[in-house]
């Protein structure tokens, strides 16, 4: 391995994430809110915007990023977006409908499931992202005590294989 | 859409499918695990063309995000856990050879009898009562332009339910096994003291 | 038009994705994956051109931008070994 | 509509070559490196121009102008994603010690400082390896040394 020296600084990587960052949060929004008229729903967008955070966490270190996203906060989005999507059952059964009977939740059942949906989606939304994001916070930190030290990458082991 | 426009998407497909199973191949004989991630990562660029080609929009923004994207990086937290070279293999598995041969044989042949696709005949299109209710009661209904968003989240609730819950239930599976709390690193030192202790706090 | 497209970028898959299976350093590899993922943002833009139907482009948006991030955490994972670790955070800001 | 027809017609056209081209060459090329360059070709030109021609295309024979302002976005966005993984890519195979070759197989950046430096006297080492020239060297003789032992293993 090489020791690392002067060359091993990524400017241009760092300033091109920092600017793609907020764009990518935008058009997972744009894939949560917009999946009624087009491709989408609240399973692509909680993917989308938890890639987000692990954009932020490979370039920046995981570190920072779990100031901004604490693994508390994880541990209640995660069961937050499950009881959303549940709640919204318990909400039409208390209203006198079905379980997840959506129209019963406003006086006009169109405008009743278009709520609904808009709900239970971003119920999908938040559990998924949470979730991903705390996938991505188990596996990026390798415990040396598992068992062995993770080797140092030989390149010229790399060129040898078949 | 004449025939032979019909005919040239049939043909690509086909060729895309081809590719599919060459990425597969190629996966399996490399011996160099980190590789073998790369190449998943091409074969999901694939197979999310191959749904665009099929019409199934939603499918194919899904494979996009999670098979090119979060699964990658999921495969490679996997592997900083492990080796990265293939323990090299030490004696020949014909008799597993024959039995996989056998029980892929014995799926193809079982797809033989399903219906073509978009076949118009078939079991799941010529029921009036489920799947036609689906597409022509969706406008009055509910009047969402996607009917896959309405019959995801409205008439097939409780599925999509259970599919969080399952999502939840892996989330907790593997933090019950790996755990959030943050492995000792060398401290950060841009970071300002506040921030320095709010981590140790999250330490303990 | 849109034939001859689509036509031309299966044909220039299938050379980059023989790069990607022969490709004698992983890097070449990588390049090869993240060049095809470019001729799929194509091909899928393209594709809603041949059936008539350009409503899908966001599949072709949302590739644009997962790419990176895949290609981003191969080279880190190459370089560190390790997904999380601040090393990119070295230079000051 | 014949005109755009015809503009766009040309633009794909020119996207096409670029993109036939560039896969051509990250097949023929001999080394990494020019690998890189011809894949940038696809990254920059053939993107521009094929979705340019779609752009055209959309807005004013498919009457979409969400179609168009989405292929936009996605020309803006790979500009900027694409050449910075190529880069990425790039720094990280220099960082990995592979060096440039040209086809008889001596590496171009000795060739050409041999030729700038051999009649001044300066040290070549000097300019090729910036930092610790030593110290990498031998790390990369170790690596290599370990890799061959590997390899024995493996064959035995």
């Amino acid at each position: 391995m090489l020791k690392r020296n002067v060359q091993q600084r990524h400017r241009v990587v760092q300033v091109i994430t920092k600017f793609l960052i907020p764009m990518i949060l935008l058009f997972a929004f744009y894939v949560q809110f917009h999946g009624d008229f087009g491709a989408g729903g609240g399973f692509q967008a909680g993917v989308v915007f938890a890639s987000v955070f692990i954009l932020h966490g490979l370039i920046f270190g995981e570190a920072r990023t779990r100031l901004v996203l604490t693994p508390n906060t994880l541990r209640v989005l995660m069961s937050l977006g499950l009881l959303l999507y549940a709640g919204t059952g318990v909400v039409s059964l208390l209203l006198g409908g079905n379980y997840l009977n959506y129209s019963v939740l406003l006086s006009n059942p169109v405008s009743g499931q278009h709520w609904g949906i808009f709900v239970v989606e971003l119920g999908v939304g938040i559990t998924v992202a949470a979730v991903m994001v705390s996938l991505f916070y188990c596996f990026s930190s390798k415990r040396n005590f598992v068992g062995h030290i993770s080797h140092p990458i030989d390149e010229n082991e790399l060129n040898s294989d078949g | 859409m004449n025939v032979d426009a019909i005919v040239i998407e049939n043909i690509i497909v086909m060729v895309l499918l081809t590719l599919l199973i060459v990425v597969a191949v190629g996966i399996i004989m490399l011996n160099d695990l980190l590789t073998a991630v790369i190449l998943s990562g091409l074969y999901s660029l694939l197979s999310a063309t191959v749904f665009v080609a099929m019409d199934a929009v939603d499918v194919a923004l899904t494979e996009a995000a999670v098979g090119a994207g979060i699964s990658t990086i999921i495969l490679l937290g996997t592997l900083s856990f492990t080796k990265r070279i293939q323990k090299p293999q030490e004696h020949n598995n014909y008799v597993a050879l024959v039995i996989v041969c056998i029980t892929g044989g014995a799926l193809i042949y079982g797809t033989l009898d399903l219906p073509s696709y978009g076949d118009p005949n078939s079991p799941a299109n010529s029921n009036p009562q489920l799947a036609q209710h689906y597409l022509t009661e969706s406008k009055k209904e509910i009047d969402i332009p996607n009917v896959v968003t309405s019959v995801l989240a409205s008439y097939r609730g409780y599925d999509t339910l259970g599919e969080t819950a399952v999502v939840f239930t892996a989330g907790i599976g593997v933090l019950s096994l790996l755990g959030l709390r943050r492995r000792r690193r060398k401290e950060d030192p841009l970071l300002t003291e506040k921030q320095q202790r709010k981590q140790q706090n999250e330490d303990n | 038009m849109f034939l001859v497209l689509v036509i031309v970028i299966v044909i220039s898959l299938i050379l980059v994705m023989v790069r990607a299976l022969l490709g004698p350093t992983l890097y070449d590899r990588l390049l090869a994956v993240n060049s095809a993922g470019t001729k799929v943002v194509i091909l899928i833009a393209a594709y809603g051109f041949l059936t008539g139907r350009p409503d899908f482009v966001d599949i072709a948006l949302l590739y644009a931008l997962i790419n990176y991030i895949a290609t981003i955490a191969v080279l880190k994972f190459f370089e560190y070994g390790d997904l999380g670790s601040g090393g990119y955070q070295e230079d000051d800001l | 509509m014949l005109l755009v027809d015809i503009v766009s017609g040309v633009f794909i056209f020119v996207g096409c070559l670029f993109v036939f081209g560039g896969a051509v060459g990250l097949i023929r090329m001999p080394d990494f490196y020019t690998r890189l360059h011809a894949a940038s070709v696809t990254d920059t030109g053939g993107l521009l121009f094929i979705t340019i021609g779609l752009v055209l295309q959309a807005a004013f024979v498919f009457d979409n102008p969400a179609a168009a302002i989405k292929l936009t976005l996605t020309i803006i966005f790979l500009f900027f994603t694409a050449p910075t993984a190529s880069h990425a890519v790039a720094k990280a195979a220099l960082m990995a010690n592979i060096t440039p070759q040209c086809q008889n197989g001596k590496s171009v950046v000795d060739e050409s400082l041999n030729s700038l430096y051999s009649d001044k006297g300066k040290d070549l080492s000097a300019v090729l390896m910036p930092v610790d020239p030593p110290e990498i060297m031998s790390n990369f003789a170790e690596s290599k040394a370990e890799s061959e032992l590997n390899n024995k293993d493996k064959s035995t």
